[in-house]
């Protein structure tokens, strides 16, 4: 692979001192990623990141659904960087890639129209008394990690590498559309040979898996996934990028979108339902992981603790490849040890049979 | 019965063998093909058949028999050298066996089997004397046989230089052909060796087999003579053997297949769009003489040369035919005009067509229904025809006409119309075409027009040969330009002595007939200059829509062969009826062209009207 | 009183340009920043339309002017009033200058999202005049293309890489390739994917119909806008079917994208002298484009060949023609 | 399980995928074919094209691209005038092409 032309889209980062946003549904489909971000940052590279309580969702979805007017983001957007400015922080990193595209496009607005962030500052004070400055650096959550892949790599307890056969996993990486296509300078190695996720996966030990459609949409583009008319249209997206991975047998795909991680592992269940399509190993699907997971598991995180049995596709066959110790009996249990529910088995992970004390409870 | 056993026996010799079993071959095989076809011809041919055979049909079908199948008149007409050459064949040989008929009857006693009529000279007594008669007899058979041997030498001079007997190609042959071609080339100078060897030994006298005979033993001497003689005969029966074995399976099969087609054709039986057992009396009665290859344009012009009649025939009879070769011909009818035979090729072109690419059509074209974008009120229907739509100058022209004799005009397809069929018709898509035809037929009784006029030559046959248009005339423009001149209903100027030129449509002219009316309405308004060949004999623009298979380079070398010849004439504008003849002409043309009616609208006296 | 002038670059123009001086009785000094004289001629395999070897071009062209003096391994570095003064430090005096320094080939990198340098078999028609020089045209693992297909107007007609202008002869240049590459892999299938075809010149696009017709070349009209590679190292790639209104997608072993021509990156250089003036696309302006394609806004300063414009090689040849009657006009009237 | 949707198939014509023998098939048979520029020509002109959404130019290019769905039903429209081949500044057959692509694809 020589893609050197990733260097000459570099990025400024910055290196401590980091508002902290969150996104909308991560929460819910990978409720221990975000955890882990503030975690490995604040305990594992020692970083100084503020979680504001008071901060909203950038309405980002509903924007890009037309349901949210230009003036009301902007308002909005205005709002999150007035808590970054009273919090006394500089460096503003968002966990989401179309709130990171949001706060992007409206950065770049307010600087090609300077009359719209006067009347968003004018909106903002009359609503709330607030005022703002602009962020002086704006960063994705990834690009953060991006930034320490280093220092993560200096604890690295269990390095992407297959310890059966000790050579490099291979390792499909998935940008978010929002988060380098709309402003290719805006992210690491542009949009054409996008660098931040394959930077950590070559820092990690692993290897990075270039196939045909990589840079392919997941196919979630909001409108497509939120009517159900236009599902077919979302998945045959995924189904593309599957089809054209499938030959590299890749051992998991990380991605750094909440869309994508979600479509790229949820369709493979739908494909398998519909179509009887399954993928990677032995069909038991491909793991598809948060780069914050694959950095909880690269630092010895416990899968569990990182929220991974959230998956559709099964990941223990990855965890075992890493040689990751893990409870097969814990995975359903609830951080108070309840249970919290396990999805019946189903085509695309069919052979991973159920715990059966589990099962009984 | 030992008698006669004994009497045959008394006319045999072992070489008489092979003749025989070939003459048995022969007609069975003939028979069994004539009683077949015959059978299975659709009831509606074999009532014709029953209805003409005891009227004048059949008295005019044995004249025809004589003048064509023995003295090949047709082929005179065409080729004098060519027509000798088969006359001299046929009705020589025909001779040979009737006066060899006659001369055995009367010489040879008791029960004659038919070979020792064949092989009279082997047979005849020596010792006998017939007198004059027998005299006589003897030197007319010899003539006869050296009216034969002109024949053979022709020829054989003709394969080795077609050229000098007028014919630019000879036809490339089969393999059955060339068996059958190569017996024949010796059949007769074998016969005359047989027979001047034996007329020599036995000391029988005539002026050529006779002396030849003589002098033969008197030079290798009579046993040399007596060995030969046997060998000749035998071969002289192996070669007929082999010719009459090949014949059904070879062109030779013409010979007798001519005579039932005149009958048949003479009881108006006609082949058809779709294939009958009548096809086979034509397709079986092609002698493969060749004459079709030089008139036909794709062979001259555009170096085409498995396409032409003979060779459609010859690959559609032995099961053979391509849809290329089937494809590649503008039915343009240069060639139907010349053949000898009468054989219908556009019609048998066009059902094996229909054979190949005809499939059922029901619910095609189904978005023609109801459509009606037609203008006007008139009783008289004009049919621009899809072509016509690309030659605005003649729309208009016919437009100033109409206007000028003050005619009410219905417009059936001014803005775009439906497709009046024949072009689908003649990609053999008989199916399809019917669905237009059906619809523009019901159209025009809609419009409840009386006449039907159309500029364009390909509409114009169909109009006439299909649609079966009750109560409503069918015109070319042509013809309409010309009845509206001499009813006086178009004022025009006076001729201006403008030298033209004319070109046939093949549609128009060898298609419809049509030949005088265009020149009428020419010498009208100026002169007439004809090409070198014009009328039957007129040249194809190359842009026939018969032709399928053509590419542009050939249409167009075909197209600019014709540039000359109107060049030749000293004309100043070439004039034609056809929309698509116009553009082809055009294409290499240096004149002017002008379609018939654009020269008649430019004249138009009292150009307000215009 | 002999005079001296000076010829920048020793491509075809200025040689031609040189030849012609001698004939008018002129000896000029040819400057050549690399090592030899010929130009990018001295890439080239054969010539569109007629297929000539392009050796013989340029053996004819040096047969013309090899009493010329030619300085090679010298760029010049500014044009002055008096004449030029050179890349070692030293000026040169002259009484007129022949600006022939020619074009620079778009460098496809520029084009990422094509993937050249980044795939093993994405080529240019450069690489591919090169491995037609050495007579052996394959993949990178030496396997035989089985399907190749053409970009046309790659650095050509593109606002995202600044090159508005149509380089010209890249059109005749990917059909004359894909014709070759055809004649010598007739088994393999040639896709050519463009905006448009220019074919402007005399037999060219007589030669295109034979592309089409007698080669199979398919043309699909459509841009190829994304490459990515396969796992065996072909190249996927992906355009619309204008024509057809679909997108169209396949894999291919060899992809070439046929590369434009940008302005020579001295142009600006000499930009710098008052009356030499450049052409938004870079390109110097001549003095106008109908009487005066040789001339500059100063009147010993001249121009031949593709320093003005994308040319192809019988133009560039004729302006070295043109150049040399502008010069010896010059030279008389002073 | 129903979804409420299937998967969606891909819009773009696959050239990998496309079985291309019978295109290839009918470029041997009729090279002229390929010398189509897309003017339009054909089209613009046609009788059938006149009264129906019937596109000649689109539907033999996809046929030259080895998608053959629904092409035969297609060239059914076509009333084999000739007006298409009058106007064709390349020459082609036009009628020849349909002819030929009901030939080969009847049973697509």
């Amino acid at each position: 692979m020589k893609r050197n032309s990733w260097q000459e889209y570099q990025k400024e980062i910055a290196d401590d001192d980091y508002y902290y946003v969150r996104s909308c549904i991560r929460q819910n489909f990978f409720p221990g990623s975000e955890k882990a971000f503030l975690d490995i940052l604040r305990n594992d590279v020692g970083k100084n990141i503020i979680e504001e309580p008071m901060h909203t969702s950038c309405t980002g979805i509903g924007y890009h659904s037309d349901i949210v007017p230009m003036e009301t983001i902007m308002t909005v957007v205005a709002r999150q960087f007035a808590l970054m400015t009273e919090a006394g922080f500089e460096n503003f990193t968002s966990s989401c890639i179309t709130s990171f595209g949001i706060y992007t496009e409206m950065l770049e607005t307010w600087h090609e129209f300077p009359e719209t962030e006067e009347r968003t500052r004018e909106y903002l004070y009359k609503a709330t008394g607030r005022e703002f400055n602009k962020p002086k650096n704006l960063a994705h959550t990834s690009d953060v990690m991006f930034k320490h892949r280093g220092a993560i790599a200096a604890k690295m307890k269990h390095p992407l590498v297959n310890v059966f056969t000790g050579r490099p996993l291979r390792v499909v990486e998935h940008i978010g559309c929002h988060y380098a296509k709309i402003f290719p300078k805006k992210g690491v190695g542009g949009s054409e040979f996008p660098y931040v996720l394959a930077g950590m996966i070559e820092s990690w030990g692993g290897e990075v898996v270039d196939y045909p459609e990589r840079r392919h949409c997941c196919g979630f583009g909001f409108r497509n996934y939120l009517v159900q008319a236009n599902r077919g249209f979302s998945v045959a997206n995924s189904h593309k990028k599957l089809e054209s991975m499938k030959p590299y047998k890749p051992d998991f795909i990380v991605t750094n979108c909440p869309g994508c991680s979600m479509f790229l592992d949820k369709w493979q269940y739908t494909i398998a339902e519909m179509e009887g399509d399954t993928y990677g190993q032995d069909g038991r699907g491909i793991p598809v992981l948060t780069y914050e997971e694959m950095a909880g598991l690269v630092l010895g995180y416990d899968p569990w603790a990182l929220g991974m049995q959230m998956h559709q596709v099964d990941v223990e066959p990855l965890l075992d490849k890493m040689g990751i110790a893990y409870d097969p009996a814990a995975k359903y249990l609830g951080p108070n040890g309840k249970f919290i529910g396990q999805p019946d088995p189903a085509a695309v992970n069919m052979n991973c049979t159920p715990t059966p004390i589990l099962r009984t409870l | 019965m030992e008698n006669i056993g004994t009497e045959i026996l008394h006319y045999y010799d072992h070489f008489v063998v092979p003749f025989t079993v070939g003459v048995i071959v022969l007609f069975t095989v003939v028979i069994y093909k004539y009683v077949r076809w015959f059978v299975k011809l659709p009831g509606a041919d074999k009532h014709l058949v029953r209805k003409g055979l005891f009227t004048r049909s059949t008295l005019g079908a044995c004249v025809e028999v004589v003048s064509e199948s023995l003295l090949h008149r047709k082929i005179f007409k065409v080729n004098p050298k060519l027509g000798y050459m088969h006359m001299s064949l046929a009705f020589g040989w025909f001779l040979l066996i009737a006066v060899g008929w006659v001369e055995a009857s009367m010489h040879l006693t008791g029960i004659v089997p038919l070979h020792a009529h064949v092989f009279y000279k082997f047979f005849a007594d020596p010792n006998a004397d017939y007198g004059v008669s027998g005299q006589v007899l003897a030197n007319v058979m010899d003539l006869l046989l050296l009216f034969v041997l002109s024949g053979v030498s022709l020829a054989w001079f003709k394969r080795m230089r077609s050229r000098a007997m007028g014919m630019k190609r000879a036809t490339k042959h089969t393999a059955g052909d060339r068996i059958a071609l190569f017996a024949l080339w010796f059949i007769f100078p074998v016969r005359l060796l047989a027979e001047s060897a034996t007329s020599g030994l036995k000391g029988m006298e005539s002026f050529l087999t006779g002396n030849i005979g003589h002098w033969m033993v008197s030079v290798f001497g009579v046993y040399n003579i007596e060995q030969f003689s046997g060998v000749m005969w035998w071969t002289y029966s192996v070669l007929l053997a082999v010719f009459f074995v090949s014949m059904p399976f070879s062109r030779y099969m013409h010979i007798f297949t001519e005579i039932p087609l005149i009958f048949l054709r003479r009881y108006r039986l006609r082949s058809t769009e779709r294939h009958k057992t009548y096809d086979h009396f034509q397709i079986e009665a092609c002698s493969r003489c060749g004459i079709c290859i030089d008139p036909c344009q794709l062979q001259a012009d555009a170096g085409i040369t498995n396409v032409q009649s003979v060779y459609f025939l010859r690959d559609r009879r032995y099961h053979k035919l391509s849809g290329a070769v089937a494809e590649n011909c503008f039915m343009c009818g240069r060639c139907e005009t010349k053949c000898p035979v009468g054989i219908e090729l556009n019609t048998l072109r066009l059902n094996s067509r229909t054979k190949m690419f005809d499939v059922p059509a029901d619910g095609r074209y189904a978005y023609v229904r109801g459509m009606d974008t037609s203008k006007g009120e008139g009783k008289v229907g004009f049919f621009a025809g899809c072509m016509t739509l690309l030659n605005p100058k003649t729309l208009r022209a016919m437009e100033a006409i109409f206007k000028a004799a003050g005619e009410d005009v219905w417009w059936a397809d001014k803005d775009g119309g439906v497709c009046c069929g024949r072009p689908l018709k003649l990609a053999g898509e008989v199916s399809a075409a019917a669905k237009m035809m059906e619809f523009n037929k019901s159209l025009f009784e809609k419009h409840n027009i009386t006449t039907l006029v159309t500029s364009c030559p390909i509409c114009l046959r169909v109009f006439r040969e299909e649609y079966d248009l009750k109560g409503i005339e069918i015109l070319h423009h042509s013809q309409y330009i010309l009845r509206l001149m001499e009813q006086g209903r178009l004022s025009m100027e006076e001729s201006d002595g403008r030298l033209f030129t004319y070109h046939d449509p093949c549609e128009l002219g060898r298609g419809s007939g049509i030949y005088d009316e265009p020149r009428a309405v020419i010498n009208a308004v100026g002169r007439l200059a004809e090409v070198s060949q014009n009328r039957e004999e007129a040249f194809c623009c190359g842009s026939g829509l018969a032709n399928i298979s053509i590419d542009d380079r050939g249409q167009n070398k075909i197209s600019a062969a014709l540039a000359d010849r109107f060049a030749e004439t000293g004309a100043e504008e070439v004039v034609t009826a056809c929309p698509l003849c116009k553009k082809a002409i055009a294409r290499n043309t240096p004149l002017p062209v002008a379609d018939i009616a654009e020269i008649v609208s430019a004249r138009l006296g009292g150009r307000q009207q215009a | 009183m002999t005079k001296k002038v000076i010829i920048i670059g020793g491509g075809p123009a200025g040689m031609q340009t040189a030849a012609s001086l001698l004939d008018l009785g002129i000896k000029p000094v040819i400057i050549e920043k690399s090592d030899r004289i010929g130009g990018k001629l001295n890439d080239w395999h054969q010539l569109f339309p007629t297929f000539t070897p392009a050796h013989e071009v340029l053996a004819k062209l040096k047969g013309s002017m090899k009493d010329a003096r030619v300085i090679t391994g010298t760029a010049v570095e500014s044009i002055g009033k008096d004449g030029v003064s050179l890349s070692d430090g030293s000026t040169m005096e002259a009484d007129a200058v022949v600006v022939a320094s020619g074009f620079n080939l778009f460098r496809a990198e520029l084009k990422e999202e094509l993937g050249y340098t980044i795939y093993d078999n994405v080529y240019t028609t450069v690489d591919i005049e090169h491995m037609l020089n050495d007579g052996k045209v394959a993949m990178k693992d030496g396997r035989t293309p089985q399907r190749i297909a053409f970009l046309h107007c790659v650095g050509s007609r593109d606002e995202k890489v600044n090159q508005r202008h149509c380089s010209k002869v890249c059109c005749v240049t990917g059909v004359k390739q894909a014709m070759e590459l055809k004649a010598m892999f007739p088994q393999s299938e040639v896709y050519n994917f463009y905006m448009d075809i220019r074919m402007f010149g005399p037999g060219y696009e007589e030669m295109y119909r034979r592309a089409q017709e007698e080669f199979n070349i398919h043309f699909v009209r459509g841009r190829i806008s994304e490459a990515s590679e396969t796992i065996d190292r072909r190249v996927q790639i992906k355009a619309e079917d204008t024509l057809i209104g679909r997108p169209l997608k396949m894999t291919v072993d060899m992809l070439i994208l046929i590369v434009g021509m940008t302005a020579g990156e001295s142009n600006r250089r000499f930009a710098e002298t008052k009356g030499v003036e450049l052409q938004p696309s870079g390109f110097v302006a001549p003095a106008d484009s109908f009487t005066l394609n040789t001339c500059s806004g100063v009147p010993n300063i001249f121009y031949a060949g593709t320093v003005t414009a994308p040319k192809n090689l019988g133009e560039s040849i004729n302006e070295g023609v043109a150049a040399a009657q502008q010069v010896a006009r010059y030279l008389n009237r002073r | 399980m129903d979804f409420g949707f299937s998967i969606n198939r891909p819009r773009a014509v696959d050239l990998d995928k496309n079985d291309l023998s019978v295109s290839r098939k009918a470029l041997m048979e009729m090279p002229e074919w390929q010398a189509c520029i897309g003017c339009g020509g054909c089209t613009a002109t046609c009788t059938a094209g006149n009264l129906t959404q019937f596109n000649f130019r689109k539907v033999h290019t996809l046929v030259r691209r080895g998608d053959y769905q629904g092409a035969y039903e297609e060239m059914n429209k076509c009333m084999l005038c000739g007006k298409c081949r009058l106007v064709c500044p390349r020459g082609i057959n036009t009628r020849g092409v349909v002819m030929m692509i009901k030939r080969l694809l009847s049973e697509y």
